[in-house]
């Protein structure tokens, strides 16, 4: 890690820490949004960070990006970014410039939406279902039907009619409704449907690792202090052997989790990923299961309570592990690979040094 | 091994075709209530209570005179596991018939049983059961809500904490001090008082879960006047007659089926996909399944014949409890799909309700590690 | 169970108590046959449980016989027991009488033996593989092909060419050669093959499952026993946290293998069987490997030697859990059931009272 | 939870092709050898040791005065994992690799290290270490064998149990009692000495592992006469420098690789058969395999760093160990087979050796129990 980077995610720590309090994550479930903390993100420039500055973004690379999304798990922060920060990622490929404002994405293939040119402008039909945020975002990036042909396309939502929706952690995750509504102008380009699709899932599913191996953190660094606090017969809980079974395997499976989480970020940083993505994601959701499930069974009554912090974490990784693919959907994808890899042996494909050069940066296409 | 030993048990043709009697009854009514998971705690429905209390099947192994209908327990284990695997909201009446009732039967005077019984058999009348205190929670004998016996009855003061529905009920089971605590005999001088939750002094103030649902409660009371009478049992024998209810409710279908509902959806849903392959991966549960109802229906009659259940009763709970979790697991990876309490898609849904419920489960009713200890214990005395 | 089932189940149990030794057990890998265990099992008419009386057999039902076998599990008797009986059994259905023989049988795939008749009888030429205790059998029970049509038949073993082999268990599983042997008569019978396989497979799979169900009992015994007798720190095992929901673990899993073990021994002595034999097997080959686990981790470092009785019962069950089928193979077999029920629903399926009549007792077809 | 970062590294281009060079080697020795699971513990040839030795790959990292090559820990772990992947031969000369030698780098004499050192890493001296006793498996302390200093030396009593390899080892490194036990300092008097096998007095008795392999021993000692040269590091330190060869041991590849062989074997046969689903349901073990991996390789590093990567250790073994035993059930399911020993079908050899010498893989080097209260005592130590 460089020294700069380290700043950054110290000072992105520092924030989090001081003004994502438990209260202000509860509110995002009474229907308030974050609105302070949002206008403190983007004016730190977080909200585009990996955005060229020739584009008016902040700078930075893509490593730095993960390790803030990695915080951002760790905090439970209820605020729409990773979804911004894909958006304006897929459109600098574009040398759209940076914006202050909320984007959301959808790549669902049961969204069907048809653009058709009007005499001023474009009418826009058709609905798009599990957006993620839609009911605070200014803009939604999806794939649109064109006089018959696929595209990618930016929908302005003021006029779109949202109902609202959300996953187990009570995030937003809406229907939006375009009932014929008519635009003068729109960022629409020509795209390869299926190499779009896999671009963006395999954008998801790293950002979502990276959030995961976040969170699991705070679930680790929760129930450690829960059982130093708590007593039980007499002694805090750690000193019971059975509460020992689980930190341990509490300890082990986030270290294993974060270390494939941090490889693969480290690969897409540089350029380079092959089965980094598919194996850390597959992992993260298949860990999420193990470790709620010991933290809960570790902090008994009190943590399954709204109350307590607890739960704001597990249900982001009950949430999460199954958005941008659940470990079954990445498990064909790394069999895929293995299926059609050139390397003679297993032992061949593990130590390979992935040179495969990921998609994004070349532009949606 | 004897204290693991199981009988297998079948089902009489009559008691299939009281099943079907059950069974159509739910059918008919399925248009009243949403199927849920785990709605013996979650489903509240005092209509739904009364349509059953009107066909005899709340407290329907008690004697007639209180309102029973001296049915076998094998019958009830029928009605209870019927009603789970329908998801049909069941949690208003559910822990008065299923402990209230026969702890009236067992330690109850003449008057509380005529008084209390029939109600419940209808259906109209609502327990909780108060045990755990904040700091009293594996450990009650640490238990520090207390009645002192006046002229005007018992004054209670104290506290007790995840009471389920105390919200929605009419009285609550309290266990309390009814006699100073000493070092060497830490469980005696404890007593199970009938408080009415209308009480002045009563406040019920509910905890939310974690879904944001009000389940179970913080109950206060402040200077509570209970009649003397209200005493169940023997003064100072509340510990013990405590702890034969909790063995009693560790092995019942509501330990097995909480999920049900969901696992019915799956299967249905890869029939109708013809999905050969995800139904062969969901069919370790229904092994799991099969297993776990021969065993809990094996421990009901063991329990009829008054047979020693607690190492049974208790693995029963562990199992059970470790299998409801594991449906919701292997589910969501043989269909995925965007669970959510909001869904308007059914297998989400109860997908959603399956995962946020989940850690309940291995809480209530004893904890894994309390349980496992008292297997231990069982199976290393022999 | 009935008394007289007690009293035949309460003798065998003090007979194998009695005469199958830890050392007993062990002479089988050192190449010596228990002769004389054998000849007492011969002499008592177990090894004829099940055959009729009319036909010269024991008499008793299949509930006996797999009652005895379950004990059989439990003391890991190094006998062929279950494939004389099985071979038996079957024979009985086409009203052969009952034989003091080693009976073994094969419905392998990759068996392929022809039998052609000659002027003096027939002659035998093929190969059947993973033949249970070959070398100690007089006969072997195999699907051949004659004059091209599969049949069932009897073969004599004294001249076959047999190769040893073991599985885990060190139970012999041997490769048998038939080089053009020729033999005056033998027991060949016309079969639906698909549908031969499949009893043989029922029967084998519902036989092993209560040879498993056995050896679970003796695992859980040896733990707890040892659970009482070690000491560390100062404190019985048992007294461990750690070492108690190890316990607890074996303990509910045996007890649920016995139990759903149980059911299918009563469904099938009723000759009313439809899932039960497949949801027994499953469970038992899939809860072999946890119970193993378990107790091995127990014992610790003593439980892994030769010398220790706990690993004659581990490999039985990591043997047996494959034999007949794996989890994964009757996961599918139950599968298809629950595809093709007629009711509408699963409950309906669990609550029903199986009708299906055991295709066992209508003769070798 | 400083203590629980592990970077993540990187093999630059001169280690890739370094890398090359080993698997070419061992290509190239195909055929001397049979590919098997648990080789560093059961794989015994003194050709293939020496083979190694004279390639430089055995003491790799020591400095060439005493034989080594003065490699960095990043190339020997290249050379260990490609050795075990491969399933060669590796156990005659692994101890006195992976512990011996460094021990004697660290508290040897001068004499010590060129005596043993350069035999060492030729590889055709053997050793094999002396820890446990019957009463002394998890608690060291408990030890009994005990050294006496006289006129001709240290003379040795007792025994010890569950040494690998002794029965084909020259030498073993003896932990045991040079004064006497004080209640408040138990771990103290103890010390490592050299003891040659062939000495009078020594009777080592194989104990017959389950499959009925001999990997590991009892040794008696009965008044063996030891050098007073041969005492390893300080009088009285023994325990300590123990304890710290245990941590070093404990994340290495032999924690992850044991099985290996098995995977590789299913992934090809997977890949031959284009069983789509087979390799689907395999990749789990492929995910859990890359994070063990590189977790593995980052405390490498952190060792080379010399920073306290006790937590962190324990970790990879607790995890890794579960990960090689995983590998076996996960196999079995998905290609039915006949497993066994004694079967020519390499895929049924392979996984009967992983299924009989799993339970090993858990027990050495620390039970899970001791593991995981290593790794929470770490943890909740911050």
């Amino acid at each position: 890690m460089s020294d700069m980077q380290e700043i950054i995610l110290d000072s992105t720590n520092k924030m989090f820490k001081s003004l994502c309090s438990k209260e202000l994550i509860d509110q995002l479930e009474e229907g308030i949004f974050a609105e302070e903390l949002w206008s403190v993100l983007v004016e730190s420039g977080i909200t585009s960070v990996g955005v060229p500055e020739s584009l008016g973004g902040t700078g930075g690379d893509y490593n730095d990006a993960l390790h803030i999304l990695q915080l951002y798990g760790r905090f439970s922060v209820p605020l729409p970014l990773s979804e911004t920060l894909m958006v304006q990622w897929l459109l600098a490929d574009h040398r759209v410039p940076a914006s202050r404002e909320i984007f959301t994405l959808s790549v669902n293939l049961k969204n069907k939406i048809e653009i058709e040119e009007t005499t001023k402008g474009y009418s826009i039909r058709g609905k798009a279902v599990h957006v993620p945020w839609a009911r605070h975002a200014k803009s939604l990036l999806v794939l649109v039907n064109f006089e018959g042909a696929s595209k990618v396309a930016l929908l302005p939502l003021e006029q779109a009619g949202v109902e609202y929706n959300s996953n187990l952690a009570g995030e937003p995750s809406d229907t939006v409704n375009f009932e014929s509504i008519d635009v003068e102008n729109i960022f629409l380009e020509d795209v390869e449907e299926e190499k779009f699709r896999m671009k963006v899932t395999n954008l998801g599913g790293l950002i979502k690792t990276a959030m995961m191996s976040g969170a699991m953190e705070a679930l680790l660094e929760l129930s450690v202090l829960y059982s130093k606090e708590r007593e039980q017969f007499g002694r805090p809980l750690h000193r019971l052997q059975a509460i020992q079974q689980h930190i341990a395997v509490l300890s082990g499976e986030t270290v294993a989790s974060v270390t494939i989480a941090n490889k693969a970020i480290q690969a897409f940083g540089k350029g380079m990923v092959d089965h980094e993505i598919a194996a850390a994601k597959l992992k993260l959701s298949e860990s999420a299961g193990k470790v709620t499930e010991i933290a809960h069974q570790l902090h008994g009554a009190i943590g399954v309570t709204h109350e307590h912090r607890l739960n704001q974490v597990t249900r982001r990784l009950w949430a999460w592990r199954d958005e941008f693919g659940n470990e079954n959907y990445w498990a064909d994808q790394l069999a895929e690979k293995v299926m059609s890899s050139n390397k003679e042996s297993l032992w061949e494909m593990i130590t390979d040094r992935p040179v495969t050069k990921v998609p994004l940066g070349e532009g949606i296409k | 091994m004897n204290k693991l030993k199981i009988p297998i048990m079948g089902f009489t043709e009559e008691q299939e075709t009281f099943r079907n009697e059950v069974r159509q009854f739910i059918k008919s009514e399925k248009e009243t209530f949403e199927s849920q998971v785990d709605s013996w705690l979650s489903g509240y429905s005092p209509e739904f209570s009364q349509k059953l209390g009107k066909k005899g099947w709340i407290g329907m192994t008690w004697p007639k005179q209180y309102g029973g209908k001296e049915r076998s327990s094998l019958e009830r284990y029928i009605v209870i596991e019927e009603l789970l695997a329908a998801g049909a909201p069941i949690a208003a009446h559910w822990f008065a018939d299923r402990q209230t009732g026969p702890l009236f039967l067992k330690f109850g005077t003449d008057e509380q049983k005529e008084f209390f019984l029939p109600k419940i058999a209808e259906g109209t009348c609502y327990f909780s059961i108060g045990l755990s205190e904040p700091n009293a929670g594996s450990d009650l004998a640490a238990i520090s809500t207390k009645a002192e016996r006046t002229e005007n009855g018992w004054v209670l003061n104290g506290m007790k904490i995840w009471t389920s529905g105390a919200h929605l009920s009419d009285y609550m089971i309290v266990l309390c001090r009814t006699s100073p605590k000493k070092p060497d005999r830490k469980h005696e001088g404890l007593s199970q008082l009938v408080v009415d939750l209308s009480s002045p002094g009563v406040t019920i103030r509910p905890i939310k879960y974690l879904t944001g649902e009000e389940h179970f409660n913080e109950v206060f009371f402040e200077s509570v006047i209970i009649p003397e009478e209200n005493i169940v049992g023997q003064e100072g024998n509340g510990w013990k007659q405590s702890m034969a209810e909790l063995a009693y409710e560790r092995s019942g279908p509501e330990r097995i089926l909480s999920t049900f509902p969901l696992l019915e959806e799956l299967i249905g849903t890869l029939r109708e996909n013809k999905d050969v392959q995800g139904m062969g991966e969901s069919m370790k549960l229904l092994s799991q399944l099969y297993s776990l109802r021969h065993m809990s229906i094996g421990i009901a009659q063991l329990l009829e014949e008054g047979a020693d259940v607690n190492t049974t009763a208790a693995l029963v709970k562990d199992m059970g409890t470790k299998f409801e979790k594991n449906v919701a697991e292997v589910a969501r990876l043989i269909i995925a799909s965007h669970p959510s309490m909001t869904s308007d898609v059914r297998f989400e849904k109860l997908l959603a309700q399956s995962i946020l419920h989940g850690p309940g489960f291995t809480l209530r009713g004893g904890t894994t590690e309390i349980l496992r200890g008292i297997v231990t214990k069982g199976v290393v005395a022999e």
